[in-house]
């Protein structure tokens, strides 16, 4: 491609509106541009901008409702395992157990102001549908949730809060029924109905404005941490680490460290750039790396760390494929991370050397969960279980900030399941049902 | 072939454009089915190459696509396909672009649409590249004569149209309805007005989405048309042979009726004093 | 018994120490008796004294592990629906999903200030156990947790929680097998272990200082509640509704606006008396009010509406029981409230008329679960819908702060299902698994 | 019978108090089993009194309360059966206070007191009524003329003591190890420290919590003890009993054998010259 000139936009990585270097843009089809274009003029007068009071409206909301900010626990048994200081930044504890809320509660609430009169949404594991489905409740919206069929059938918890919450819920029967297949089938009806619907996507990826606005309604996590670094630890941290799957809670936890946040309403200076701050995005190294070419599979989601550049739902990035372009069947332990793409902006600050990319295994992952569990009472999601697996190869001096983009009790049984299967250490017997 | 004979192909009254994927079933069948196309009177060939996330389509191209990876098609065997194919018009190829951009040792479309003409290739259709983002394919398609065909969509605004139609080439692919492909029993209430204010390009108007009998061909091209597209419609046939293990014979003879019988109705839409 | 003098000890329901008018009290085996004056003795010097600024550490940890303060959401459909401001404060957001953490936190941190080695707990549904375990992973305390067979095998995921906080869990093979048998069965692991083991008590029951130590850590939810209601509604509420199980949220709830909170280190004025406020105790109404005198069954379990007055768990206070003073088997839809005792001082402060009984039927509370998770996105613990289905019934004219004292997760299953088996009105159908 | 009783049961050499459940399995059987039970050279009978919630008790005594409750007990039924039983040894009914609590029409101790003083009880051991509570039971005893026997734990500490031997009449129970009530095979080793301890009561001292043979009587005796308490060692007898369905006489002969080794374990413990 022609050498892009390069304009600031006010943000760091934005290099020009809906770009970060050669990533992201705007891939969709033609009935689609219109309500992306609208999107993306809403984003700018609204979440940039305040327009109507709306990131008042949101800060408001996500505080009482989501029950923001939500605290950064000193890991007193970890920090004394490992020598440095251990922190981390509890959005297990945001309403529905994720950080999901933040940009389900951001873009229904946007879909509102724009005057939007029905939401979809795609969901893997259920995590974003949950939040979605909760966000519509509470701000009575129509909502309908796309989830491949093999999902439905392994996540029947969050089918039943999202039914619980009123919102229909679409299985999706063709391919392999996972998050490819539910987001396929979401932009279809959003295509069907564009007019009226806003498509809540569940991550910083698909076609500008999306990794920046959901960036930006993640960045919440990253303008409170910075806040509450100053506050506990006196200094800010010496490195950030967060899991990456499509990069929403790794971008949430990056952005006001990178100074690409841009949401209004911020706290004097937690938007400027702190280059000192290491950003460490750990992937789902699966049960290994590298993609299986001949058969179209990957035994890991590290498309930061291993993937290609390619053009996958809207935008341009990092992907899993074949030589040929095919994207391929990724996966992990972890449904949350199980996806062959990744945020346009985590590719371009992983080429500009700003963001680390770095991955665990499953195992490691397994193993974590149950250390994290144990030691500090946190049951963490499978997804953050990631995150804290890397503090066993982090070599720094700390204190680092950990992000727990949600808890684990969505998990309980893939983990006893997968922890017997595996034999993994640390992991409690459950004798006590034998009787 | 140039892109003049895209072009050239809607000049004989109302075009039948006709889409298959290739390899659905297999990349024999596809050579058999596009040239019963031909001989039905198809005037231009959308061939589709399988990609993987076939977004803009509905479940009938969506479960085809998937019949064509699992029988193993590839961006190679597609081009080795289109050189063996021994038809007289123009072919159009629709696919996504990833694999536009992936095809050769260097990320772009430039080796891809070099790959393509030589192939025999007139023309794109690339459904998630939207005028925004198409100026390197449209380079590397200028520099090899080919068409890059955008499609205009319901919801498409004054600006974007004009922006699209400054780089049509070909024809303008007029998408009939909001959603995706797939065959329906009604033309959209909205096609008229759709074509309304394409009336100033001076590009031929192929409509498409949801077209499958000849007497909605009739309807779209009375309602000034210059062409229609018709792809679910020859998919369902085409699964229907698979699914009752049909002789790829009589496959073939099915979509040469259906394309004859598309035609006659496009042909049946032309005011009387214009029909030949 | 006796007339005996009042004696004010500063709280305003504890008429002398461990007495609330002639409820409360201690009775409990001999054995237990010098640990249970220890623990009085440790009570006032830590929680109410702050001695070695224990209260301080409690209050920086419950805020930074447990995600103090949370937040009072307005519930805005709610209000729209029955014409008053409707106020949710929302315990289901703390750590562990329910108050119960206030509680098991401060007394496992009381328990290290003692130099006690060991922790046991009885829980029924598994929250408390679920709380303690979580408290003991994060304070780094051995833990055991009692639990009903029966309990074990219907709350399997509680029993995962614990386990993976690394808890052992002891299943009680007598009587029912529910939470009085576990109650029972942690009192004689106490009696064992007197010497170096704290029993972690799940509510405001059991002998003094008990419910009075568990009210004051619970008292956090109403200190809270009437700083969030200054600043948000601009006054008091007119009325305060929680559920009433053992009865600590209730008191968490209640204690501010009764003046009987005593934790220390409180914001000026909060603990004093505001008695404006009205005081709703919403209890399980079950199937139907009453008790099964022949069969020795209640189907309810409103010991405050329909109790006697008796000793249990060692306290007086109002009983579910034959007139022969057997302990029947209580019954509620929902496991936590399920309890043939009450807190001694809600016992007292209803006599005294600052507290108001009143109770909602299984079905009443199933449809508010519903009503809430539709209506405001959130899903409540059933217990708590208790208390939310008391608004059908609230003629005030508001505000009404509802306590939702945890989040409904773990009843997903038992809802779909009575839902189902009663016809709830509102209940989704769940047929999207049909295929 | 007067309170005197209960202590003058003590005055002739180390005394055997023995504890059954009221009504496990029955009634009937309960009262055969009380006399096999002093037959065997009991000195005094504890006659539990089925509490639905028995926290001082281990898994034995808790299964027996159970099984007497399902059959029927209850505190009228108690006081029939204490007024039927033909022994000439002091009752000491042992419950939970509850029941105390809510006999009669006015809620308190005062009536059951009564009424147990009517049927012959001589005197009460109430588990969840420590000394602090215990005002209102002591001075319904003292009226009624029946001892109150408190428990003294190995966590007694020595102000609670004091104020425990103030109201002590009848004899001091001295819990013999923590936690419950259960048979074992050994003697604690903090029973002569226990016993030392309230060398200085002027009131014979019993131990109970898990003693089983005639062996463990005498270690205790022999450690200072002027009587021992044992219950389920015999409600084992009594449980292996309902599950084998064993004739109520052969339960009741092998209870009196137990209550006859016992006692002469017991005297083993005194010193040569006391025995008797
Ligand atoms: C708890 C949690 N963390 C992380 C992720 C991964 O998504 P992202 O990388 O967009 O934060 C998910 C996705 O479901 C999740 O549920
Ligand atoms: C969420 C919740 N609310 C209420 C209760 C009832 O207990 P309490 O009345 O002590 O608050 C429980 C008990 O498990 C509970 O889990």
């Amino acid at each position: 491609m022609s050498e892009e000139s390069k304009r600031t936009t006010g943000a760091q990585s934005e290099t020009r509106a809906g770009k970060f270097g050669e990533y992201g843009g705007q891939y969709v089809p033609e009935v689609l541009m219109p309500a992306v274009e609208e999107l993306a003029d809403a984003y700018e007068r609204y979440v940039l901008d305040n327009e109507d009071g709306f990131v008042d409206d949101f800060r408001q909301r996500i505080r009482e409702f989501g029950g923001r900010p939500t605290p950064l626990s000193h890991a007193e048994n970890l920090s004394e395992r490992y020598g440095f200081d251990v922190y981390l930044k509890r959005e297990d504890l945001l309403h529905g157990g994720a950080h999901k809320l933040n940009n389900a509660l951001g873009q229904v609430l946007l879909a509102k102001y724009m005057g939007k009169e029905r939401i979809v949404a795609e969901t893997g594991a259920g995590q974003h549908g949950t939040a979605t489905a909760m966000a519509c409740a509470y701000l009575d919206m129509p909502c309908e949730i796309y989830m491949g069929r093999t999902d439905v059938n392994r996540q029947r918890p969050n089918v039943f809060r999202m039914r619980i919450h009123d919102a229909e819920v679409n299985p999706v029967d063709v391919g392999s029924g996972t998050l490819k297949e539910a987001i396929n089938e979401t932009m279809r009806d959003w295509a069907t109905n564009v007019e009226d619907t806003h498509y809540v996507i569940g991550s910083v990826v698909g076609p500008h404005p999306f990794p920046a606005m959901v960036r930006d309604f993640q960045s919440v996590i990253s303008e409170e941490m910075r806040e509450q670094s100053r506050d506990q630890l006196g200094q800010l941290p010496e490195a950030v680490v967060a899991c990456a799957g499509g990069g929403s809670n790794t971008m949430g936890a990056f952005a006001s460290f990178v100074g690409s946040a841009r949401l209004a309403g911020a706290p004097e200076g937690s938007q400027e750039p702190a280059p000192d701050v290491d950003l460490l995005a750990v992937e789902a190294g699966g049960s290994s790396l590298g993609v299986d070419k001949a058969e179209g599979y990957a035994p890991n989601s590290a498309s930061l760390s291993t993937g290609t550049e390619g053009v996958l739902h809207g935008a341009r990035t990092k992907l899993l494929q074949t030589e040929e372009g095919q994207i391929v069947e990724s996966h992990s332990v972890s449904a949350g991370l199980d996806y062959a793409g990744v945020g346009p902006e985590l590719a371009y600050l992983v080429d500009e050397g700003r963001v680390e990319p770095v991955n665990v295994d499953d195992d490691a992952a397994l193993e974590a969960f149950h250390r994290l569990s144990r030691e500090e009472g946190i049951i963490p999601a499978l997804e953050s279980s990631h995150a804290v697996a890397y503090l066993e190869e982090y070599e720094g001096d700390g204190p680092v900030v950990v992000n727990v983009s949600g808890r684990g009790d969505k998990d309980l049984d893939t983990v006893i399941e997968e922890s017997a299967a595996r034999d993994i250490a640390g992991a409690p017997t459950m004798e006590v049902f034998e009787e | 072939m140039t892109r003049s004979e895209i072009r050239a192909a809607f000049d004989d009254g109302p075009a039948l454009v006709s889409y298959v994927a290739a390899g659905d079933p297999s990349a024999d069948a596809t050579k058999e089915y596009v040239e019963a196309l031909v001989d039905g009177g198809t005037d231009v060939v959308e061939l589709g190459l399988p990609f993987s996330e076939p977004v803009a389509e509905g479940t009938t191209i969506q479960n085809a696509i998937k019949r064509a990876l699992e029988a193993g098609m590839t961006p190679e065997a597609y081009l080795d396909l289109v050189r063996d194919l021994d038809v007289d018009v123009p072919i159009v190829c629709m696919t996504y672009y990833n694999l536009i951009y992936q095809y050769g040792d260097e990320a772009g479309p430039e080796e891809f649409v070099a790959a393509a003409a030589d192939a025999g290739i007139s023309g794109f259709v690339v459904p998630d590249l939207p005028v925004n983002e198409s100026e390197p394919m449209y380079e590397a398609c200028r520099e090899h004569g080919l068409d890059l065909i955008f499609i205009v969509a319901p919801t498409t605004t004054p600006e974007r149209l004009e922006s699209m139609l400054d780089r049509t080439t070909g024809f303008v692919y007029v998408q009939g309805r909001l959603g995706t492909t797939g065959a329906r029993d009604e033309v959209s209430e909205n096609t008229p007005e759709a074509l309304e204010r394409l009336q100033d390009a001076n590009v031929p108007k192929a409509v498409g989405f949801g077209i499958s009998s000849g007497e909605q061909a009739r309807e779209v091209v009375a309602s000034g048309a210059d062409g229609v597209i018709v792809g679910s419609a020859y998919v369902d046939i085409i699964a229907d042979g698979v699914e009752n293990d049909l002789p790829t014979e009589e496959v073939a003879d099915r979509l040469e009726a259906l394309a004859a019988e598309l035609k006659a109705g496009a042909r049946k839409g032309l005011p009387e004093p214009e029909r030949k």
